[in-house]
């Protein structure tokens, strides 16, 4: 029977790999509507773990912060401006 | 025979004020002795032997700042190449290296000391 | 007793500083904001002035906000060291502010250009009065706020955003970081007073930490702590690998920012690292090898930022940009100053050690002086040359107003360091310490640093005094003359004071730096509390 | 602390720094400024994490894990505060985790309206691009 401590540190691990994939996605993805949907499920997964870190008041202020504010505040300035990000490979890129 | 003992301080203080003094006494001494009114002249006008006006050959001549400007460039041109060209070239990217290598060589001067 | 004056200057400014919009929604008159600003500054001006005057008198002292004591509460403690660098931000702040009224006579925006002006001072003095770690983290925050806004203060003019969009994000980046390596003297010091935490590195490494057993390794988190707030401060100061925002935002700030930010701003982060590696990290703490290799690496540094800013200065077209990158080159060689510390090249308390101290912090007043008058020069020559900043269109504007033409003088002459200017002697006592050091080569690069300044700084003189005008310019008013003639005058007095101004500085860097002076910060800062 | 269990929470930590090194490689090499504002986020966030992380404890018994810093009686006697420091977590990285979030949304609002000035004048958020200012 696995203990309750090892149970909850065990979400804590689990925790750290997804936002460390979910971040990962994040930073590499070309496609910024979906580089937003991913830090909001990296934002996510951190309010889960400022839950297990037992500090329920930083998740309270976190949540409309990372998970509600950024995000939309990201997808009106993607709204307002260009989608993609552009390659990063070609010499020399956009100068002119 | 005395000899005058200062610190360098003193010294320099007192070396600078005199030469204040004597750059002051030589600018009064040149006001007084310059001419009051300007002094005209037709000459740039005057055609020269060869029946060239002088301003033409006025025109021509090496301005100090395009002088300063040939050496600098002059002299150091692959420095200067490589310093505007290549580090402060304004794209964000190419600084990101110079300033994370910088955040990496001071993380490894941590980890050798931790290692130690 | 508790210095009251000690504690609230900082948050009275604030308040008077966010009072500020409200206030622009009611009174539309900008004369009134102008006077405000002023008066608010004075005040400032008057409160540093006065603290400098008991810490001289009785040494250092100390304020605990609302009453908590210093490992719990956050702390405001001065010495001599850093009394004067304030009284140096409020006393230049003052005449820029006054400066402002002329330059932005005109324009709507004034309540919300003062709040941010106001904020700047505010973050300053914060972060040179500040005892606590943390709450140095905060100022630095609102000091590089309020200088993000106020470059990018023209909202519509491409370039300025761009400057503040490349300074604002790596500057994010850079506190950010100053954050993470407080997460880590927090862990392994459980504390993150200035007072507390020296005499945890400095006297006993056996206490209970409060976090548990998990982060015990306290020499490799120290190591990486201080990895990180020192590439936080040498962004914040323009120190070579994070030079490369300096250039770009400080010229495109409306002049009289200009000169706050590289007059005054770029020596917080001088201040904090000068806090952080002689007395946290002191050369008497169990950390003291780290520190001989972190010293290295910023005299190589500073060496390196002293020969590319002059380097740079020399093919400059734009007038404020060239003293941008000599703001660079300056910064360096107070760096190389600072380096001196490294058991390498000196012991505690020798004379070198003390010289290069001393040079560091005369070359960080000397520069603070000569950068803001000639960026304020600057301001009115662009005005009278009509709102061009290029070298070449300028066109000989100082030779028509001679007053002008003197202030540049004065100007050039105190950085470039010609007797009887004080600069000569900062630079004179850096060289020397270096010499008594045993590392003559240092001295001589510091020289040709000098040397190879010149070329920009003659461009400079040569572009505004000495080519001939082409078109009839525009008179400033009496306001920004009477300022330039004060800041000359100081100038000059720094030159001429220098034996006075030297032994002083020696004496306060002997007071902060010597053993006793470690343990007297750790004293009044903490153990004083626990008396009452 | 079991074995099993430092090895978990290392994972966690491991991770976290991971994320660190991943957002610095997106704040300093990905050449879209928007990009450059999201990877900006998570490495805020995840130094706010790290910090919370410090202030955790182990767990006072196997079944009993530790509590919130928040004293739910309203005049604690000192047996109740023995018994909240035996059991709390440290309350001080949270107050600065506080600090930090507001500072941190302050300067990446004003990020977002500087990009939208960017994108207005220049056309684009690519930052090869957005190089006037050279030399």
């Amino acid at each position: 029977m696995i203990e309750l401590d090892t149970l909850t540190y065990l979400f804590m691990a689990l925790a750290g790999v997804v936002s460390l994939i979910a971040t990962y996605l994040a930073v590499l993805e070309n496609d910024l509507i979906r580089a937003v949907i991913f830090s909001a499920l990296q934002s996510t997964v951190y309010a889960i773990l400022f839950y297990l870190l037992m500090a329920p008041d930083i998740a309270l202020v976190y949540i409309p912060v990372a998970v509600g504010l950024y995000p939309a505040v990201v997808l009106f300035l993607i709204k307002k401006t260009e989608r993609s990000e552009g390659d990063l490979g070609g010499a020399g890129g956009g100068s002119e | 025979m005395s000899t005058l003992n200062l610190d360098p301080w003193t010294a320099t203080l007192f070396l600078s004020g005199v030469l204040a003094l004597s750059t002051l006494v030589m600018y009064l001494v040149y006001i007084t002795l310059s001419r009051k009114t300007p002094q005209t002249s037709s000459e740039y006008s005057e055609p020269y032997i060869g029946g060239e006006p002088a301003s033409v050959i006025k025109s021509v001549d090496v301005s100090v700042r395009n002088l300063f400007w040939g050496v600098v460039r002059g002299a150091g041109r692959r420095l200067y190449t490589f310093l505007r060209d290549q580090m402060h070239n304004g794209i964000l990217n190419d600084w990101g290296v110079y300033m994370l290598s910088y955040i990496g060589l001071l993380t490894l001067i941590a980890l050798i000391y931790f290692m130690r | 007793m508790y210095y009251l004056s000690v504690g609230v200057l900082v948050p009275s400014l604030i308040g008077l500083a966010f009072v500020l919009p409200l206030l622009g929604m009611i009174i539309k008159n900008i004369k009134f904001f102008h006077a405000y600003a002023s008066a608010a500054s004075l005040y400032a001006l008057v409160v540093a002035a006065y603290n400098f005057s008991i810490v001289v008198k009785e040494g250092v002292k100390a304020y605990p906000f609302g009453g908590w004591w210093p490992p719990i509460g956050i702390s405001y403690e001065l010495d001599e060291v850093n009394s004067l660098i304030a009284l140096l931000t409020a006393s230049v702040m003052f005449l820029i502010t006054l400066y402002s009224a002329w330059y932005i006579r005109d324009l709507k925006d004034a309540p919300y250009y003062y709040t941010l002006l106001l904020g700047l001072e505010v973050g300053m003095l914060g972060c040179i009065y500040t005892g606590d770690a943390f709450n140095l983290f905060v100022m630095l925050e609102v000091m590089s706020i309020s200088a993000y806004a106020l470059v990018g203060f023209y909202r519509n003019k491409p370039e300025a955003v761009e400057a503040a969009i490349k300074y604002g994000l790596f500057g994010a980046v850079a506190t950010t970081l100053y954050f993470i390596g407080l997460v880590f003297i927090y862990a392994s010091f459980g504390t993150l007073n200035m007072a507390d935490l020296t005499n945890k590195v400095t006297l006993f490494w056996g206490y209970d930490l409060v976090s548990g057993y998990y982060y015990g390794q306290v020499y490799a988190a120290t190591a990486i702590a201080l990895a990180l707030s020192l590439w936080a401060f040498t962004f914040k100061s323009a120190v070579f690998p994070n030079h490369f925002w300096l250039p770009d935002a400080h010229p495109e700030a409306p002049t009289p920012v200009s000169a706050a930010l590289s007059g005054l701003v770029v020596n917080v982060g001088v201040y904090a690292t000068f806090r952080f590696l002689y007395t946290i990290f002191n050369p008497f703490s169990a950390v003291s090898g780290l520190r001989d290799l972190i010293l290295l690496v910023t005299l190589v540094l500073g060496l390196a930022s002293g020969l590319i800013g002059a380097l740079m200065m020399a093919v400059q077209d734009d007038i404020k940009r060239l003293l941008a990158y000599s703001t660079i080159s300056h910064i360096g060689l107070v760096l190389v100053g600072l380096s001196i510390g490294s058991s390498l090249l000196s012991k505690p308390g020798s004379q070198a050690f003390v010289d290069g101290l001393t040079g560091a912090f005369y070359h960080l007043i000397n520069h603070s002086l000569g950068k803001s008058l000639l960026f304020l020069t600057a301001g009115v020559i662009i005005y009278a040359a009509g709102g061009t900043r290029r070298l070449d269109e300028l066109g000989g504007v100082a030779r028509r107003n001679p007053l002008l033409g003197a202030a540049l003088i004065i100007g050039v002459l105190q950085l470039l360091g010609i007797p009887p200017f004080g600069g000569f002697f900062s630079k004179y006592l850096l060289y020397a310490s270096y010499l008594e050091a045993g590392a003559p080569y240092i001295s001589v690069i510091i020289n040709v640093i000098s040397a190879i300044s010149l070329l920009g700084y003659v461009r400079l003189l040569y572009a505004a005094l000495f080519t001939t005008p082409k078109r009839e310019f525009v008179r400033a008013s009496a306001l920004p003359t009477i300022i330039l003639l004060i800041l000359s005058v100081a100038c000059l007095i720094t030159g001429i004071l220098s034996p006075i101004m030297s032994e002083w500085l020696r004496r306060f860097v002997e007071a902060t730096t010597s053993r006793d002076g470690i343990l007297n910060y750790w004293l009044q800062g903490y153990l004083i509390f626990w008396g009452r | 602390m079991s074995e099993l269990n430092t090895f978990l929470f290392n994972i966690l930590l491991f991770s976290l720094f991971f994320n660190v090194g991943i957002s610095l490689y997106g704040i300093f090499a990905r050449p879209s400024l928007i990009k450059k504002i999201i990877a900006l986020t998570i490495f805020s966030d995840t130094a706010n994490v790290l910090a919370i992380a410090v202030g955790y404890r182990g767990w006072p018994s196997p079944s009993q894990p530790p509590i919130p810093p928040v004293i739910t009686t309203t005049e604690p006697s000192i047996d109740d505060l023995t018994w909240f420091a035996r059991q709390a977590v440290d309350p001080l990285p949270q107050a600065l985790v506080l600090t930090a979030i507001v500072i941190g949304l302050a300067v990446t609002l004003f990020l977002v309206f500087l990009t939208l000035q960017v994108y207005r004048l220049y056309g684009t958020t690519d930052v090869r691009r957005v190089a006037r200012l050279r030399g």
